[in-house]
């Protein structure tokens, strides 16, 4: 069994708390926004200069001049500030943003992400992706367990170019979670019907095996329908 | 009486020269002073870098169809910049490539008169090949140069005779700090106010930064709504 | 539900320790968290370090009455500062003196996550001393280090249950910068208001930089009008 | 004859221009605002946060938290802006404020000046003095030409504390207004009742005589009645 991208960013929103500041990256990251516990006040940071990004708008409340970081039209929820580029990333480098949650390429055992270019790729664009690397308190990854080919994303070294050194916390894939320690990657929770063999046998680099390792414990399907597992 | 406001957008950019530095606010469709690109476009100069967190056809093609531009500074020449892309790939334009918080130290730095700033974004990836390290109080960082430009070109909503001007929704972005950095900054607003009506506490960016002030409707390009998908 | 609001003063620094470093805001009488400075003295911690820009009477006398202060970081203990001029000049409290724009910088790099900046001020003057020097452009500069503080305390007009902070008249001064750079980081304000009720491009200092909010009087320290000829 | 101190202000009045943004210091330099044209639009700029610093307040239209930078209360003129200290120094250091109108205590034939310490001073305090001093376009001093005890103030070179090298543009005295050029000191005017050679032997460093070197042009008293020359 493995998670969906909707179960993989279900399964974060689990482990946010209210008083967070999270900034979203693209890709399964942005989902997490639809996982939220509604009863928990978690504000979500966007770059271009927002604090308490809010659902997409429906076309009657469009404003034109309201985006967020992914460059589509956003509403604010109460409470909500809007600011310049410089306080976003003052919020962003400074340390000020609780969670960082990003989609990678790779994640080296040491907590190296590669996440901004793919080797080769022709035009490169960076973004925000160092800023939040370097200086969110909390980087968390989410992302497939191997690549389409079967190659492990979880790497002893990353050959992707990098994005930030020595900086994720914890990485959630469609079969696992793995914590980041000081000493290596240690895994935390299995997908059901995967043994801890099955995920070091798809990592990259070698798993110590959590004393409370267990099964993660995810719903098939989510409140609003969309499928979490398969 | 000061009065900063200029009757068209081709005013605004008739002193450009050819190989001028020319900033541009904006991220995404907000906040880009749409109509001065095509005035700049219109006028002509050439062999120009633009300063700009992205290069989305949205905000600048004009200038990279017509062939105007030599080297683009960005941090997001993201896939929708098919203008730009095609351009660098053929070898025709340069692209300086930075982080985008250290993009915003550098302008930063350029308008507010410092040397350089140490920042830790980017140590150790290849964007800080060629850079110095430094290591303070135990912690990597990479000194980063101070941007400048010779035309800042930036948008906000109100602006008046004097320069002030007030953003609305996510329209700060660039803005602000580019108003800081050009040595001749014109701004695109959506309406002209009288002096005194923006309340002081809500001027955004004040008169002192800004040189020239043009009304114009919002540009077309950036009224049209995105793709789902690039949605965040 | 957050809620970063506190009933007292006393709540917002009980945990300030022997020994910490403490940024207090305001520039004159406006933007001092008066009360806060009361509530410290009450709660007795000594040996502070405080970073704030001047060091008058109306502000911080209490800390150094009671003898709390071991050093101020300040660019203009002024002429006012009786309380602080006693102890400096009986040798009680030392004084690291910084030009105005530097200690912005300087506590601005701390809360934004630089390891210093290269800034003009100060080249070739007394406050150079012992400042490595670069030539940058064919300019010289001086490097200046971060500045953080363990607490920082600073005074606004509203505040809500989120730590959102919205300032009046030149109140901003430096508590938006020094709301940043605290590790623990309290608001003193007039007037706590629900959530929602600053609009989201009037709040100046978002409550991502906040920790507790506290309702309280102006101080009726900061109330008297000043002397004549103190005007500028 | 010679200026007084509202003479002096007066005369630097004369020499502003609309549209240009100035920042007086403590001392003559906020005289000036006193003689400013009123058909004329300068913005006074105040370093705590405020450019358009309007005059002092009466009694009921006071706002307690609206000072300027020398800690009094002021008032804004009509289009004026507030903002927080980084703003404002941005101004100051990054060369957008016209002119700083700075008192002193000694100014070098290369435009060296001190106006921050007093050689002895117990306690000292610098402000925003150097910051202005290295960012301002135009450096103005405003002084007496002379000490109390007759010492010139204008020097070869400055004994007291610097403020910022080679950076004033011109001096404006009770005696005469003196330009600093790339190669030396320039008279431009002379109070009536001084010959130039009055005036070389008050100043510390040799003066070059202006080709178009003129008496000083102003007034008995001002239009609100105070004494301009004595």
């Amino acid at each position: 069994m493995m998670l969906t991208r909707d179960g993989i960013a279900w399964r974060i929103a689990r482990d946010l708390r209210e008083g967070q500041y999270v900034n979203l990256g693209v890709g399964i990251p942005v989902l997490v926004a639809n996982y939220l516990d509604p009863d928990q006040e978690i504000f979500l940071h966007s770059e271009n200069g927002i604090l308490g990004v809010g659902p997409k708008p429906k076309r009657e409340n469009l404003d034109l001049d309201l985006v967020s970081a992914g460059k589509g039209f956003c509403t604010l929820v109460s409470g909500a500030a809007i600011f310049d580029q410089q306080q976003s990333f003052i919020m962003m480098r400074g340390g000020h943003v609780t969670h960082a949650i990003l989609g990678a390429i790779e994640v080296a055992e040491n907590g190296d992400f590669a996440n901004w270019r793919v080797h080769g790729e022709a035009v490169p664009g960076v973004g925000g992706a160092m800023d939040l690397g370097v200086g969110a308190q909390n980087i968390f990854v989410a992302m497939s367990h191997v690549t389409n080919k079967g190659k492990p994303k979880i790497v002893k070294t990353c050959s992707a170019p990098l994005t930030a050194r020595r900086r994720v916390k914890r990485i959630y894939t469609d079969l696992a979670i793995v914590d980041v320690a000081d000493d290596g990657l240690v895994l935390r929770e299995v997908m059901p019907g995967n043994s801890t063999a099955d995920i070091q046998a798809k990592t990259g680099a070698p798993l110590k095996i959590a004393l409370d390792c267990r099964e993660m414990d995810v719903p098939e399907t989510a409140s609003n329908g969309a499928r979490l597992r398969q | 009486m000061i009065d900063k406001t200029l009757s068209s957008c081709a005013q605004a950019v008739a002193h450009v020269h050819d190989g001028a530095t020319v900033m541009f606010g904006g991220f995404g469709s907000v906040g880009v002073p749409g109509r001065l690109v095509d005035a700049l476009r219109d006028q002509g100069a050439r062999d120009l870098t633009i300063i700009s967190n992205g290069a989305s056809d949205a905000a600048l093609s004009p200038l990279f169809e017509a062939g105007r531009v030599k080297k683009l500074i960005a941090s997001f020449p993201s896939p929708t910049s098919h203008q730009f892309r095609a351009r660098y790939l053929n070898g025709e334009v340069q692209l300086e490539l930075v982080p985008q918080g250290t993009l915003v130290e550098r302008i930063r730095a350029g308008g507010s008169g410092l040397g350089g700033i140490y920042t830790p974004t980017g140590v150790g990836t290849e964007l800080a090949e060629g850079k110095e390290v430094r290591v303070i109080d135990g912690r990597e960082y990479l000194l980063e140069l101070p941007l400048k430009a010779d035309f800042a070109f930036v948008k906000a909503h109100l602006g008046d005779r004097l320069g002030n001007l007030m953003y609305r929704g996510t329209m700060r972005n660039f803005n602000m700090v580019m108003a800081t950095a050009g040595s001749v900054v014109a701004a695109e607003v959506e309406r002209i106010v009288p002096a005194g009506e923006i309340p002081p506490e809500q001027v955004h960016t004040p008169g002192i930064f800004i040189d020239h002030v043009v009304q114009a409707e919002r540009h077309p390009r950036l009224v049209e709504l995105p793709k789902e998908g690039a949605q965040a």
